[in-house]
């Protein structure tokens, strides 16, 4: 008679639709005890194949589209297809235009990090940073809505400028949103980066190494927070970056810890980089000359630009016509999930939602 | 003062202490109606809403409503439950706390209140038996975020069962006895005041303690909705369900009110009279449990058990020393 | 009119299926005589760019495998032999002139005749980055995997083999990522129809 | 140490701020000008140039029209499929004539998805009930515009009848 307990690994299927998966992502956790000793991420459970949608669509026609991927950071996405549309153009944009892109593109990013604040608090078990984000977010968001008349899904940039110059009062209400916003960082800093049952679920948790952040290839606050100043913003500097004064801000341990304070500091640079162009914004049409039909000239181009979540990337491949031959997406959350597998292992059960939700995921991003 | 254990056992007493029984039932459920409309005030208002706002005169009977519609919901059960045990495991959970009340000293009166001499450790002893409800609830679901919920409610509730106990005997130590009603009457009369005022230590541990066993934010392990979906009730539904809450919420009730006896002087107090003294001191300890919720994220739960084990019962053991040695000395 | 948009699109869809092939399979050789015409400074210099990389590569790895080096914009691009494509990778990863440690893009194009993979490889020391393809054809499209040497590729790969039908050997895990298991054809094919690769309902089938 | 004491003074502070929840069902929220609602179609101006249905990213837009004694193209069906409609505005920014707007109604919420397919009638009753601001606008100008001619007429008729009555008397 065998004395040996016997055991039994438990497999765990956290999602599709589960309160912390961000969507319908699915993670097959295997588990032994509280140790998770495998886990693979399911996704395509949000595929809308937009990709092949693209190859049927005119470059106009595709800004509404990559408004779906990254519903949370919609002007970034707009802005990496008409910015790759440019570069093969080779088109100049009217300055005014360049301005308020980056005016959008920067509010979109705050907005973006501070439901990324809230969802992560929420998965800790917070539950009051969640609807305390959605307030600044919410003025974020009717900015937008007066400026495009659209709150989640903005269409607004398109190919040689922007759609809509900035209705009258706009950039002045963009200019009292600095400050305010600027006391609400100070009150999240507050109530969140000091609390000790948050610094113990989130410090040291979830360590990514600069070795593995590079062969990952991960991006945006992933990369960063391993401590390589990596921002496309200031290294490969596209629209107006290269006249703003900010920051790449970096992390020292890669620890969950980091990724969510980085969120707070990158916060705090969108709004240097806000204030500077509000003041700086110059008068002028917002659409510069663009043909009618835009026929991108046969070639291959990539661009990409500092996403919300990392290095947003646009790949055309065109055959000379009005409609890309082949449109790839270089979405960041995709990219960045991987890690996930690699973070978890070894791990216990409890850290899961800790981890997962530091990687900042939006899975109409991963799954495009 | 009239006490129902001094009289003889006659039909008519016995009639009187169902009826009693049974206003309390109604009371109690009338409290847990307001406690979770007071939490739900709370914590929207904390978090810049209204809360509930839609039924009755400002949302007043949304309790009410929410109970009536779990009570009409259709009772699901899962075909792979383990069934008499998935039946029985809300009733478990839910009738010990109901019977706890029966210690608790509401008014300078005690018409309600069992007058036991072992109050103290019959709340302690009662309490922990829900645990078994909560544990057979998630075993017997047949579902694995149940089965975690409920083994992790099992380790947690009974680790912390000790620091809740070991803080209590602090007061026990002061008040000589284990009686609630005494110890109400001992606070009034003893020269530092309440016993929140000497026992400071055993207070900050029993609230902490107390948060635990309740299984709320920080410590809500058990039901953690981000890791657990709804832990060990996830598979409960309808007037099941409605148990696994009512329970709850009467233990919100019942700790806020035994927390209230101990340190904060029970029903004692000047002016006003004796109930609404009792109403107000355990409305401000509910009020601190809501507003911890609205903060805290919440514990890990390996972390939960260290600091039960590694900080609280050391702390809690230093404070019954210091209790000792200063009440040698003073 | 919704049935004859739908026609029309069908229709253009078709017309870019026929007209591609050989447009784009003379545009990518035709590049390079044609950039000289109306001199691109940028063109140029990334074409040096690339043709240093080339000796560099060749150097260790053999001639020809470069196949050829071409620039769109200020970017070299490199044409690698498929047989030598993990091999080049690496070097360009290790070597310490080039030390391309850093994936930007990982993508792969349907071109009729052949299946292209792209890379964007980025220099963190030095910032420089310079696009890498290989070509595989259609039928039986196979290339080596870079998932040993770029864990950060896996899910790229799998999604090329799921959208593109191209196998990666020596992939750890070479799954379907974006469609379930029971789907038909790679969907950015060109030659991909709806109507044709009716898929089979249901995804997994059920424990 | 005592971070979380910070947190508590937070979250206590929010207690007494005031309340934001917009009572939706009842209030509506306000819309700017540009806000991208459910579409109002006005025949009247439609040139039946069909750019609308041609840069509809997910064409949804089916129209027909047919030519009049004049020569003129007039709008016969025009339907709009909002089960697939995104309300990305790219109709309205291509069409010449400004026959298709966006209006600010947004609720969608029908019992059944055949109602989603709105036909000509439809759009262009949007307007009447939910209010598009140019349509308003509009309505508004030519309403004191017939006001004015209204007056005018009167007044000429007033005039008239004095004249005349003046020219009875003479």
């Amino acid at each position: 008679m065998s004395t040996s307990l016997r055991t039994e690994e438990m497999i765990l299927n956290v999602g599709p639709q589960h309160p912390s998966t961000h969507g319908v992502f699915r993670l097959v956790v295997t588990l032994d005890g509280e140790q998770i000793i495998d886990a693979d991420p399911v996704v395509g459970y949000l595929h809308r194949g937009t990709e092949k949608l693209a190859e049927g669509l005119q470059y106009t026609q595709i800004i509404p589209y990559t408004d779906r991927l990254d519903y949370l950071a919609a002007m970034l996405n707009n802005y990496a297809l008409v910015h790759t549309v440019e570069y093969a153009l080779d088109l100049e944009i009217p300055a005014r235009a360049e301005y308020l892109r980056v005016i959008v593109m920067e509010l979109n990013r705050i907005a973006s990090h501070l439901l990324f604040l809230g969802t992560y608090l929420l998965d800790l078990g917070a539950m009051s940073p969640f609807l305390y984000v959605f307030q600044e977010r919410e003025r974020i968001v009717q900015l937008f809505n007066e400026i495009c008349g659209a709150r989640l899904t903005y269409n607004y940039m398109r190919v040689g400028g922007v759609k809509w110059d900035a209705p009258p009062g706009w950039i002045e209400k963009v200019r009292d949103f600095i400050p305010f916003m600027r006391e609400k960082v100070k009150m999240y800093d507050k109530l969140i980066s000091g609390n000790e049952i948050f610094l113990h679920r989130v410090r040291g948790i979830g360590v990514i190494t600069k070795e593995d952040a590079l062969q990952y290839s991960l991006s945006g606050i992933n990369l960063r927070s391993t401590g390589i100043a990596f921002d496309l913003r200031k290294n490969r500097p596209y629209s107006l970056y290269n006249q703003f004064e900010f920051d790449v801000v970096t992390g020292k341990n890669g620890d969950c810890f980091d990724r969510y304070y980085l969120h707070l500091e990158e916060i705090r640079q969108s709004l240097r980089i806000v204030e500077q162009a509000v003041a700086q914004i110059p008068e002028g049409p917002v659409l510069g000359k663009v043909p009618k039909l835009i026929r991108v000239p046969a070639g291959e181009y990539y661009r990409s630009i500092e996403g919300a979540r990392g290095e947003l990337g646009v790949y055309i491949v065109s055959d000379g016509k009005d409609k890309p031959y082949r449109l790839k997406l270089r979405r960041p959350s995709f990219v960045n999930l991987q890690i996930l597998r690699k973070l978890l292992i070894g791990q216990s059960m409890a850290n899961l939602i800790a981890i997962l939700g530091a990687v900042d995921i939006v899975l109409g991003e991963v799954d495009a | 003062m009239f006490s129902w254990q001094t009289q003889p056992l006659t039909w008519m007493h016995f009639l009187g202490m169902l009826i009693g029984a049974v206003i309390v039932l109604f009371l109690v459920l009338f409290i847990v109606m307001y406690t979770i409309y007071f939490e739900r005030k709370v914590i929207g208002w904390m978090q810049n809403r209204i809360g509930p706002n839609r039924v009755g005169p400002f949302g007043l009977l949304q309790s009410a409503a929410d109970v009536f519609k779990l009570l009409l919901k259709e009772d699901i059960i899962p075909a792979n439950a383990d069934r008499p045990m998935f039946l029985i495991a809300p009733i478990i959970a839910f009738v010990p706390s109901f019977m706890v009340l029966a210690v608790i000293p509401y008014t300078a009166t005690h018409i309600f209140t069992a007058g036991l001499n072992v109050g103290v450790l019959y709340y302690i002893a009662l309490s922990s038996i829900s645990i078994v409800g909560i544990v057979l609830g998630g075993w017997a679901s047949n579902n694995k975020y149940s089965l975690v919920g409920g083994l992790r409610s099992a380790a947690q509730m009974i680790s912390y069962e000790i620091p809740l106990g070991l803080s209590i005997l602090g007061v026990i130590m002061l008040a000589g006895s284990l009686n609630l009603n005494t110890i109400v009457t001992h606070q009034a009369t003893d020269r530092f005041g309440w016993y929140i005022i000497p026992q400071i230590i055993g207070f900050v541990v029993f609230v902490i303690a107390a948060i635990a066993e309740l299984n709320r934010t920080p410590f809500d392990l058990p039901e953690a909705e981000s890791e657990l979906v709804a832990g060990y009730f996830t598979e409960y539904t309808g007037f099941r369900f409605a148990f696994y809450m009512l329970a709850e919420y009467v233990y919100v009730f019942a700790i806020s009110a035994l927390g209230t006896t101990l340190f904060l002087g029970g029903w004692e107090g000047p002016f006003l009279p004796s109930w609404l003294w009792f109403a107000i001191k355990t409305s401000a300890f509910i009020f601190f449990l809501f507003w911890v919720r609205a903060t805290m994220p919440r514990i890990r739960i390996d972390q939960l058990m260290g600091f039960a084990w590694k900080v609280l019962i050391p702390v809690a053991l230093f404070n019954i020393l210091l209790t000792g040695a200063l009440s040698l000395i003073l | 009119m919704a049935e004859d948009k739908q026609a029309d699109k069908v229709a253009s869809s078709e017309t870019v299926e026929k007209a591609a092939p050989e447009k784009t399979a003379k545009a990518a050789p035709a590049k390079a005589a044609k950039a000289p015409a109306p001199p691109d400074p940028r063109v140029e210099q990334a074409k040096q760019q690339g043709e240093a990389i080339k000796v560099a590569i060749e150097q260790k790895l053999g001639a020809g495998t470069v196949e050829e080096v071409i620039a769109s914009k200020e970017v070299p691009i490199l044409r690698i032999a498929s047989a030598k494509w993990r091999e080049a990778i690496t070097f360009l990863r290790d070597d310490p002139e080039q030390r391309f440690d850093y994936i930007e893009l990982f993508a792969g194009t349907d071109y009729k005749d052949y299946i292209e993979v792209v890379l964007y490889l980025h220099a963190m020391s030095r910032g420089t980055y310079i696009s890498v393809k290989t070509r595989t054809p259609r039928e039986q499209a196979v290339l080596p995997s870079l998932a040993p040497v770029f864990p950060g590729v896996n899910w790229e790969e799998r999604e090329v083999f799921d959208l593109l039908g191209v196998t990666f050997e020596g992939h750890p895990d070479l799954r379907r990522i974006m469609m379930w298991d029971g789907w038909n054809g790679h969907p950015l094919r060109k030659d991909y129809s709806e109507f044709e690769n009716m898929p089979q309902r249901g995804g997994e089938p059920r424990g | 140490m005592f971070g979380f004491l910070k947190g508590l003074s937070v979250t206590f502070g929010q207690l007494t701020k005031k309340k934001l929840t917009l009572q939706y069902p009842e209030v509506k929220p306000e819309w700017p000008e540009r806000f991208r609602g459910i579409h109002e179609f006005i025949p009247e101006l439609c040139i039946v140039c069909n750019q609308c249905a041609r840069i509809c990213p997910t064409s949804c837009i089916s129209l027909s029209g047919s030519r009049d004694e004049n020569k003129k193209m007039h709008i016969d069906t025009y339907d709009i499929n909002f089960e697939i409609c995104i309300l990305c505005d790219l109709c309205t920014e291509v069409c010449p004539t400004e026959s298709i707007r966006m209006t600010d109604r947004f609720e969608l919420a029908t019992y059944s998805r055949d109602d989603l397919y709105k036909d000509m009638h439809w759009l262009y009753e949007n307007h009447v009930k939910h209010g598009s601001y140019q349509r308003l606008q509009e309505e508004k100008a030519k309403a004191a515009q017939e006001a004015q001619e209204q007056a005018a007429k009167e007044a000429k008729v007033e005039a008239a009848a004095k004249s005349s009555g003046e020219g009875g008397d003479a």
